[in-house]
């Protein structure tokens, strides 16, 4: 589609540039620094933009699949799924920052702004057909992200966890790049459709050797593992989960997670899902390796973790694994089960992280000691984040179970035995950890005499926000169609 | 002049820059590491637009003309942040920044 | 291959890209590896110029030369006294990346190698018209329009988040 | 309906209690009592109306629950579960009784989680969809991690976490059985045909037919023993058991009530519902006495008979050598299921309700004279048969059941399952009545050292046993002798179930 | 008629026990619990009568299903035949007098009222084992009477001696029940049912269809045969399960005379007597075995016992030892003879103890004191427990003829009767039958075993004699030893004496009416008694049609018709109880006379005349008395082996448990923790090696050494990422 055409199309993308720019003008306007209007401008923002994107795919949806701005990025199910998701996860940052204590309250202006300008870069990633839009898209997220992860002030630890993203993300993003080139230089495109029947057409005819292919998608897999933090590109992510502000580490945990699977997928799926480049590079097998690793490593590493932030990034990155494995399967189960996880671990990852937020308010430590007798004086607060933990177990009757059960019949169903059993005796290991604050927060008492906590009627209702989802999710129809019917328009073998 | 000629330049420049990421114990070096890696990947897509597609078609120009523009923004906030982690840490080798580990 | 005398300046600018890419890598002073980096940005600029891409060769000397490098150059001064000038190495840590990154280079060499659509591909030389307007007209009107418009954010967003990360000391 | 009723009621007693305010703990108490008997007058109901005639599934609601891959919300009875469902429901309100006065806090939260728990025992025991039956399988795990860790004694995070990580160790085991079973459902002749289900009736047709995925006896063989651990971990089955005595002994008198007289019995019937009905060909590999494996299963009971027994008899500690007991008590389950004939079979079911009534009993007692005393220690009492007459007459009963005197229950079920067992499994049955031996050894010995000889000086002021605790008692003991004059009255319930389930084994 | 009175003979001490149960409960009590069980039991006496007239001669077995599983069904049910009816007099007889010896004995006692609620439990269940027609059903009452024993025997449970006996008695006998139940098994397995009569066991062993008797089979059956005599061998405390019969004295003595000496000890013979028809020769001569080595060798153990009730209690076990001698030399009739008139003889013998022990009763707590300091200071009956009290003590006693004159003669009667002193004591003919019947079949076989068998019967007679008077001699002659206690004494008050008086009247030849019947009692037919050839020659002459290898079902058929022939032709079997017929009786007969004369005269020499001294004799036979006095050293052996053994396994298995099984979960779960220290090394091979070898100390070691790898540098990261990168790329194109 034309230019011009594509605008009404991309209506939700457009919103989102003209509230972060109202959001900056406002920060100028609004003098008060206590003032939250800031956050509840950018509110609307998702709101609109929630509304807009709903809107197109209630209007367009059924017209198919549209690609827009002569190819540069695709209209369809898939892209409003993640648009969805994504904004659930803005609009949820977006609530947490306003009740967290750490962010300097004068820069609210710079921060939502930049919150809704990767929002709107992971709105392209998930939409994205072209190889520049894919690495213009992941930079836009990347570079905010660095910003949003070094954006406390006078926190050493904050700086570092940029400065560590930051190298690590553009040396990730160089290598991507290259083999970007690689992919360009093969087959003369920049369309991943085309990059598609072109690299088989040339596989087959022998035109190219089966290793520049494989370089090719390693270094591809570099810069999307990265943003998913699959082993062994995951190391950036416990370092700067800890050191970044709590709500960005959730944000990243889920959003920038969310993003590099629709990219993920997107990628893999349609430039390099055929039969013949498969044959030739089996990457499904690489990739079936890396998600055993990334989940062994991630719950590994969590057992020993004093800090629950850090602890969940580790957590996170065990659940990336997880998500992993549905992508080896090259079936629409697998996918499904993919976004459906991904609603499920939204709901959940977010929960937990902003119990993380209100602890770090009230007792002021990140620390699982810090959790200790949270049970006794702030019951809902602990029974809300004792639902968080064992749905990221996969207990149930939680939603997180739901979302392991779908992943793991798709993987049985290809004949995944090994990686299902890795899986499953993960999430035994897993459960460790969880239980490790679940206990601080039952089973022990707090050290000295605390008050009880009592806490605004805004923040459970917040609260009861993830805690209704991770507990229904798993009991409606509804979610396993939706997020059967976004996949349809991959392309399967 | 082949095409080849090109992408073995580029290949050693992406190595360099490689070697520059992994071994150079300071940050600025590091970020020239990067620029290197980036300016072979220019390089590769001018070379594959000039060889690889008709003459006509200079996408891979101006994907390389993007990849210039990234750069450019990715080295102006990689230095301000080696700024702030001079400030809190006193020091911009990489080493030293360890306080986030385990 | 016969050594004329666009052989002979296009390898001697591989050549310069090549050697001063090593000098970036290997001198232990960080102003030389500065300097350097200009070297090896010109010689880009210069292999450019044999892709007849002018337009790209022109952004690159800008951009990198009068931006990039001046912006590293700032970074040296404020961030390294005269005595810190040296970058420090470590031989355990030289040899494991040397070997990473001769590891890929025989990996990136051997496709290369043998990658038949890449090989014997000479450059007919052909002269090409100038790139620009081509490019602005990709650019505002073709596919390009998008990322381009995606890229100021990118910058917008890069600028707001410069200034803000590195602003942070004037705050107290 | 009225089973549906009947086991989300606790659910919904414990939104009830949750309402309520947390200072009002006799009201507290007095609605979980409530939501507690409500189930069990169903079930007696339900026991009374069943047809005892028939080996179908009763009572059964088939509602679409998630369609996307055809699971359903499937409950139903057969003489098996409505036996089972029966204990569950009766123990419920008896442990409401028995945690009247010794919680001391939290009570809104333990009444709260317990009926929770009494909604995933029931769920259980009645799902008829595989699906359904590993959520509610599930579901008991966290109340029950919780009713431990908080309420428990000295080492209850320890034993929490450990009984914990060992279920789910189990189940995620079970879990990719299940699917695997799922996923092969539609399979006829290598070609897929139709819906997938997790529907268990129709699997265990299906896995009768020839041709079907299901009825492949290497597929049968792999996939029995995923469920086997799921299960063996429950019940438990050496190695599986180490879990059991210290959450015994850490959890609270009416948690171990609730731990030894339900949550093991899930393992033995999942065993039974799922292991020996849906894939015979697997149960047939491991208990056909060929070989090492032909004999596994009877190897494994007559390992839990006698590993049971002796650690039970090398115990001090009152509470742990009752979950030693525990494991040898199960061991005859174990065996009798490895005969899978007439007599093996039902005996292994009576024992499981036996075992169910009497080894509540025994936590029961146990409980009232920690309660007293504040400690177990067996050596550390003596001669309270003068001081406690009740008490000691209760527990002589209660331990002469458990040591399978005839006339009591525990002898029906254990007599049967050796009789049975002994069929198939010579050798390992005669070695298995060692146990018997044991058993009576064990008991014997701690009813001297607890209640004969002298009485310890110490407890001459300790006070005998009260109504509250009586009442909790009577109804178990009655149970145990009806049970012991009269097994009729239980095997009429499922007679049918079981000969249908030997015809199915037959049929191979 | 039989079914109803049955249930009313089972159902009114069942009541006497659940009304003191149920009131129990709500910690209140009947008023006279006493009352309530002595009439329960007179009931059942008077209904036991009655039932002498409903036996028919080929009784049927009257069912119910107990249990009825989809193809089998257990049934229960009663079975009344001549042996049931007069077992069931026996018991309720012996029962009633008991019950009303105790309201003397036990008056007083602080749980007076759970006495009697114990006698009617134990009654009832004593009753059930007797009626049950099928193998369970007795396996039931056979546990029952198990269970009250126990209880019994722990009555006075303060004292830790009854507490240890009541435990040992409960285990001994236990271990043999597991014999039994795994013949059990053996039989359930084969035949498809436990009943005995009717389409039972005993109809099935002679139908192929179930058994088939060739040279395995016979293996078989002997081999389940013995094995339910295990269960014999513990309740009738047989060699080597006797131990625990003596230490059960630790129970009232009512106890002691109701179950250790008439009912539930003699219930192993019953039910030898009840499995008759599957026993095979070898299993016949297994149980001749141990009964005669039991009767000898407790009637040995018995001369040097001093606690009067200990003697009696080995002379029980001697005398059971020679009732099952006699059924398993096929005297079915004179082994169940034997144990009607013991039920007598014996109660009385341990009720007149009873008395005794009762008229010292007083002196109990006075003398308690001196006894410790001054006479058993160091006597070597301290050892296992088995201090004699005072009150027992037989060297305490001496000369209560005179105090006690009913006592006295009562349980001279008894002794006689026991000693076999002929004609007009009933011990005499039982005794007699059984000798008559083992040297009858030796004669018949012409087995040396058997000659054996009969010669220990019939030192085990004389023996008998021996110990007998020497306690009625210590007890009631001579001179008073402790006179303080002497003077307390006095006879018995009318409950007791009364029950004396009508059991001495039983032990006359009052009951040999029953027997002496043959149309009354006849012994089932053996079907596979293997008889020697010769039995088989003596008819008819025929030799060949008598092997197996002919059509076996015929076969059976034949040897049965045989065995059924031979009783009533050679008259061994159906004749033992009728004295004087055939030689073997008139030999036995006088023999038996011979060595009963032999002992009286000699114990008379020991401990009346005192021409002979006991203790010169003991120091002469050192090792022999030593081995008497440690009772063959069976208890230490127990204790020290067995004992030991098991409790060293339990302690072995729980450490296993606790350390290793435990420990290596922990271990698993240990190395999963901190398995990040192994993935950390993970280029380091040998951490996993070390993991999969060496689980925990190695993790432990390595995790020390080796570097994290999130070291916090980022170049660390940076080099892991491309170094993947690298290998990826290499592995896959391998591949």
């Amino acid at each position: 589609m034309k230019n011009i055409d594509s605008l009404l199309y991309f209506t939700p993308e457009i919103l989102l540039v003209i509230f972060a720019v109202a959001v900056i003008l406002l920060d100028l306007v609004v003098k008060n620094r206590e003032s939250s209007a800031v956050a509840h401008l950018s509110l609307v923002g998702c709101i609109c933009t929630f509304a807009a994107v709903l809107f197109i795919h209630f209007s367009f949806g059924d017209e198919g699949p549209i690609s827009l701005f002569l190819g540069m990025i695709r209209l369809d199910t898939f892209s409003s799924f993640f648009k969805i998701l994504l904004l659930l996860a803005t609009a949820a940052t977006i609530l947490f920052s306003l009740r967290s204590e750490e962010l300097d309250a004068r820069l609210k202006g710079e921060y939502y702004a930049l919150l809704l300008a990767i929002t709107l870069g992971m709105f392209l990633m998930a939409s994205s057909t072209n190889l520049l839009m894919i690495f213009i898209s992941l930079e836009t997220v990347s570079l905010t992200s660095y910003i949003l992860a070094g954006f406390l002030t006078h926190s050493p630890r904050s700086s570092e966890a940029a400065f560590k993203y930051i190298t690590y993300g553009a040396v990730a993003s160089g290598t991507m790049l290259f083999g970007l080139s690689f992919l360009f230089g093969m087959t003369g495109t920049g369309d991943l459709a085309q990059i598609a029947g072109r690299l088989t057409e040339l596989l087959a005819a022998g035109d190219i050797a089966p290793l520049a292919v494989l370089i090719a998608i390693t270094f591809v897999l570099a810069g999307v593992g990265y943003k998913i933090a699959s082993v062994p590109f995951h190391m950036w992510s416990p370092d700067v989960y800890e050191g970044a502000p709590i709500p960005i580490t959730a944000f990243l945990s889920v959003a920038s997670k969310s993003a590099g699977f629709a990219l993920f997928i997107r990628f893999f799926y349609t430039g390099f899902g055929s039969t013949g480049l498969m044959e030739s590079v089996n990457w499904p097998l690489m990739l079936a390796i890396v998600s055993a690793l990334t989940m062994t490593v991630g719950n590994l590493a969590a057992l020993p973790q004093q800090n629950v932030k850090r602890l969940l990034a580790y957590s996170s990155i065990a659940h990336g694994g997880y998500l992993l494995m549905g992508g080896v399967l090259l079936t629409s189960e697998g996918i499904g089960a993919i976004l459906f996880y991904l609603v499920v671990y939204l709901f959940m990852n977010l929960g937990a992280f902003y119990v993380v937020v209100l602890v770090a308010n009230e007792v002021g430590s990140e620390m699982i000691d810090g959790y200790r007798g949270l049970a006794s004086h702030a019951p809902l607060v602990a029974g809300a984040m004792m639902i968080f933990l064992f749905s990221l177990t996969g207990i149930p009757p939680f939603a997180g179970f739901f979302g392991k059960w779908i992943l793991f019949t798709a993987v049985l169903e290809q004949g995944y035995y090994w990686l299902a059993l890795v899986g499953l005796l993960n999430s035994v290991v897993s459960l460790y950890y969880y239980a490790r604050i679940v206990k601080a927060m039952f089973f022990e008492e707090a050290g000295e005499e605390t008050d009880s906590v009592s806490f605004s009627t805004g923040t459970f209702a917040l609260l009861s926000v993830f805690v209704i989802p991770t507990i229904f999710i798993g009991f409606l129809n509804i979610f396993y169609t939706f997020s059967n019917i976004s996949v349809s328009v991959m392309p399967m073998q | 002049m082949t095409l080849q000629h090109y992408l073995v330049i580029s290949a050693i420049l992406f190595t360099l820059g490689i070697f520059a990421v992994l071994t150079r114990r300071n940050a600025i070096s590091i970020l020239m590491g990067i620029e290197l890696i980036l300016n072979s990947c220019n390089l590769n897509f001018a070379a594959f637009s000039r060889f690889m597609t008709p003459s006509e078609d200079i996408s891979g120009q101006i994907i390389a003309i993007f990849g210039i523009v990234l750069a450019a923004a990715e080295a102006a906030v990689f230095l301000a942040i080696i700024l702030a982690i001079y400030r809190e840490f006193g020091s911009i080798r990489p080493d030293e920044v360890d306080t986030l580990k385990g | 291959m016969d050594f004329t005398l666009t052989n002979f300046i296009f390898y001697g600018f591989a050549l310069m890209t090549v050697g001063s890419a090593l000098l970036v890598v290997t001198v232990r002073n960080i102003v030389h590896a500065a300097f350097s980096l200009m070297v090896t940005l010109f010689g880009v600029a210069g292999l450019y110029v044999f892709l007849q891409a002018d337009f790209l060769a022109a952004t690159q000397v800008i951009v990198y030369v009068g931006g990039i490098l001046v912006l590293i150059l700032f970074g040296v001064m404020m961030t390294s006294g005269r005595l810190e000038m040296r970058i420090h190495i470590e031989r355990g840590q030289l040899l494991l990346g040397g070997v990473v990154a001769l590891a890929l280079l025989t990996l990136l060499l051997t496709v290369i190698a043998n990658t038949p659509a890449w090989k014997n591909l000479t450059d007919d030389g052909t002269e090409l018209p100038p790139t620009t307007e081509k490019i602005g007209e990709l650019i505002l009107n073709g596919p390009f329009l998008l990322p381009f418009e995606v890229v100021s954010v990118l910058l917008l967003v890069a600028l707001i988040g410069a200034a803000l990360i590195s602003r942070k000391e004037v705050r107290d | 309906m009225l089973l549906s009723l009947m086991i989300f009621i606790p659910l919904l007693g414990m939104v009830a209690v949750l309402l309520l305010p947390r200072e009002s703990e006799e009201l507290v108490k007095r609605v979980t009592l409530l939501f507690t008997l409500i189930p069990l007058a169903l079930a007696v109901y339900l026991f009374i109306s069943y047809d005892r005639s028939t080996a179908g599934t009763q009572y059964v609601t088939n509602v679409p629950w998630i369609d996307a891959f055809n699971i359903q919300y499937h409950v139903g009875i057969d003489g098996l579960s409505v036996t089972l469902l029966l204990l569950t429901a009766l123990l419920g309100p008896i442990c409401v009784i028995a945690s009247w006065r010794n919680i001391e806090k939290g009570i809104k939260a333990y009444m709260a989680l317990f009926l929770l728990l009494e909604t995933g025992m029931l769920g259980f025991f009645a799902a008829l969809d595989l699906f359904l039956f590993y959520v509610f399988f599930e579901l008991t795990l966290l109340p029950m991690y919780f009713l431990i860790g908080v309420w428990g004694g000295p080492r209850r995070e320890y034993a929490a976490i450990k009984f914990f990580l060992y279920t789910l160790f189990g189940s995620v085991l079970m879990l990719v059985a299940m699917i695997a079973v799922y996923l092969n459902s539609n399979i006829v002749n290598g070609v897929a045909e139709g819906a997938r289900t997790f529907d268990i009736p129709t699997l265990i047709t299906l896995a009768a037919t020839q041709g079907h995925a299901l009825a492949n006896s290497d597929f049968q063989v792999w996939v029995f023993v995923g469920f086997f651990i799921g299960f063996a971990v429950k019940v438990p089955i050496f190695p599986f058991h180490t879990w059991l005595p210290d959450a015994h002994v850490e959890a609270p008198t009416a948690i171990s009530v609730i731990l030894a007289g339900i949550l093991l019995k899930m393992g033995t019937y999942g065993l039974v519902r799922i292991n020996m009905a849906m894939f015979p060909q697997g149960l047939d590999h491991f208990t056909d006495g060929i070989g090492f494996w032909g004999n596994s299963l009877a190897l494994l009971g007559f390992i839990n008979i006698v590993y049971g027994s002796f650690c039970a008899l090398a115990q001090t500690d009152f509470k742990k050598l009752v979950a030693y007991s525990s494991i040898g008590h199960m061991g005859f389950v174990i065996l009798g299921l490895a005969a899978r004939n007439d007599s093996g079979i039902t005996g292994a079911i009576l024992q499981m309700f036996n075992h169910g009534v009497i080894s509540a009993m025994l936590f029961l007692l146990v409980g009232v004279l920690y309660d007293r005393a504040h400690h177990r220690e067996i050596n550390g009492f003596g001669g309270l048969g003068t001081r406690m007459p009740i008490y000691t007459g209760i527990t002589t009963l209660a331990f002469m059941a458990s040591l399978g005197l005839p006339g009591l229950s525990g002898f029906v079920g254990e007599a049967l399952s050796l009789l049975g067992a002994y069929e198939r499994f010579k050798f390992l049955t005669i070695l298995s009545t060692i146990g018997i031996v044991v058993g009576a050894a064990y008991f014997l010995w701690t009813l001297q050292r607890v209640f004969l000889g002298t009485l310890n000086p110490k407890y001459e002021a300790l006070p005998e046993i009260n109504g509250r605790e009586i009442l909790t008692l009577v109804p178990l003991g009655i149970l145990t002798i009806v049970l012991g004059v009269w097994p009729n009255f239980a095997i009429d319930m499922f007679r049918e179930s079981v000969t249908n389930l030997i015809d199915v084994l037959n049929a191979i | 008629m039989v079914v109803p009175l049955i249930s009313i003979i089972l159902l009114c001490p069942l009541a006497a026990f659940a009304i003191f149960g149920l009131l129990g409960l709500a910690n209140r009590r009947f008023p006279r619990q006493d009352y309530l069980s002595t009439a329960a039991m007179l009931i059942a006496l008077a209904c036991s009568f009655l039932l002498l007239r409903e036996v028919v001669p080929s009784p049927e077995a009257h069912t119910v299903d107990w249990l009825s599983l989809g193809g089998v069904t257990f049934s229960m049910g009663f079975y009344l035949d001549s042996v049931t009816v007069i077992m069931l007099i026996v018991v309720t007889l012996v029962s009633s007098l008991v019950h009303i010896f105790s309201m003397g004995y036990m008056h007083g006692d602080p749980r007076y009222p759970r006495f009697f609620a114990y006698l009617s439990l134990f009654s009832f269940s004593m009753l059930f084992l007797v009626v049950s027609d099928n193998l369970l059903g007795i396996y039931i009452g056979w546990e029952l009477v198990g269970l009250c024993s126990y209880l019994l025997i722990g009555f006075w449970f303060e004292k830790d001696s009854a507490a240890n006996a009541c435990k040992k008695a409960f285990l001994t006998t236990r271990v043999g029940d597991v014999g039994m139940f795994i013949g059990m098994m053996m039989l359930f397995k084969q035949f498809k049912t436990l009943s005995l009569y009717g389409d039972g066991i005993f109809t099935r062993i002679t139908n192929p269809e179930y058994f088939t008797a060739d040279a395995t089979g016979i293996v078989w059956l002997s081999i389940a045969g013995v094995l339910i005599f295990c269960g014999a061998i513990g309740k009738s405390a047989q060699m080597p399960l006797h131990t625990w019969l003596p230490d059960a004295m630790e129970g009232p003595t009512p106890v002691s005379a109701l179950i250790h000496a008439a009912t539930m000890v003699a219930a192993g013979v019953y039910l030898t007597a009840r499995m008759f028809p599957i026993l095979t020769e070898t299993s016949s001569l297994v149980i001749a075995y141990v009964g005669g080595i039991t009767a000898l060798v407790a009637a040995t153990i018995a001369i040097v016992r001093f606690d009067i009730k200990r003697v009696l209690a080995y002379s029980t076990i001697s005398q059971l030892g020679y009732m099952m001698l006699a059924i398993g030399a096929g005297s079915y009739v004179a082994g169940l003879f034997h144990l009607t008139t013991h039920a007598f003889f014996k109660a009385l013998l341990f009720l007149g103890s009873g008395s005794v022990i009762h008229a010292f009763h007083a002196m109990h707590a006075h003398a308690h004191d001196d006894e410790h300091d001054h006479e058993h200071a160091d006597s070597e009956e301290h050892i296992l427990g088995s201090e004699i009290p005072p009150d027992q003590d037989m060297r305490n006693m001496g000369g209560l003829r005179h105090k006690m004159p009913i006592t006295f003669v009562t349980m001279l009667i008894a002794t006689l009767s026991i000693s076999g002193v002929p004609f007009i004591f009933s011990g005499f003919w039982s005794k007699d039958a059984i000798l008559g019947g083992v040297l009858g079949r030796a004669m018949e076989w012409n087995s040396a075993h058997h000659y054996i068998l009969f010669g220990m019967a019939l030192c085990a007679a004389g023996i008998t004699a021996f110990y007998m008077f020497r306690l009625i001699f210590m007890t009631f002659f001579g001179e008073p030893r402790n006179q303080e206690m002497h003077d307390m004494a006095h006879e018995s008050p009318k409950s007791m004496t009364v029950p004396l008086l009508i059991l001495a009247f039983l032990s006359l030849p009052v009951v040999n009416i029953l027997w002496f019947n043959e149309a009354y009692v006849k012994p089932p037919p053996q079907p596979h008694l293997h008889a020697p050839q010769h039995a088989y020659i003596a008819p008819d002459g025929n030799t060949g049609g008598k092997g197996y290898a002919v059509s076996l079902f015929g076969v059976s058929e034949a040897v049965a018709a045989e065995e059924e022939g031979g009783h009533s032709t050679d008259g061994t079997h159906a004749d033992d109880g009728h004295h004087g017929h055939g030689p073997a009786h008139t030999i036995a007969m006088v023999l038996s006379i011979i060595v009963a004369g032999l002992g009286i005269f000699l114990s008379w020499l020991f401990y009346h005349r005192r021409t002979l001294s006991a203790e010169s004799v003991a120091t002469t036979c050192r090792p022999l008395y030593n081995l008497f006095w440690h009772k063959y050293y069976f208890d230490e052996f127990y204790d020290g082996v067995l004992v030991t053994l098991t409790v060293w396994k339990a302690r072995l298995f729980a450490q296993f448990d606790g350390s290793v099984v435990d420990g290596i979960v922990n271990g698993v779960g240990f190395v999963t923790r901190d398995l990040l220290a192994a993935f950390t090394g993970a280029f380091d091979n040998r951490v996993v090696d070390g993991i999969v070898n060496r689980v925990a100390q190695v993790t432990w070691a390595v995790g020390g050494r080796i570097r994290r790898i999130q070291t916090g540098a980022i170049q660390t990261y940076l080099f892991v990422v491309l170094a993947g990168i690298v290998l990826l790329i290499l592995i896959f194109r391998a591949l």
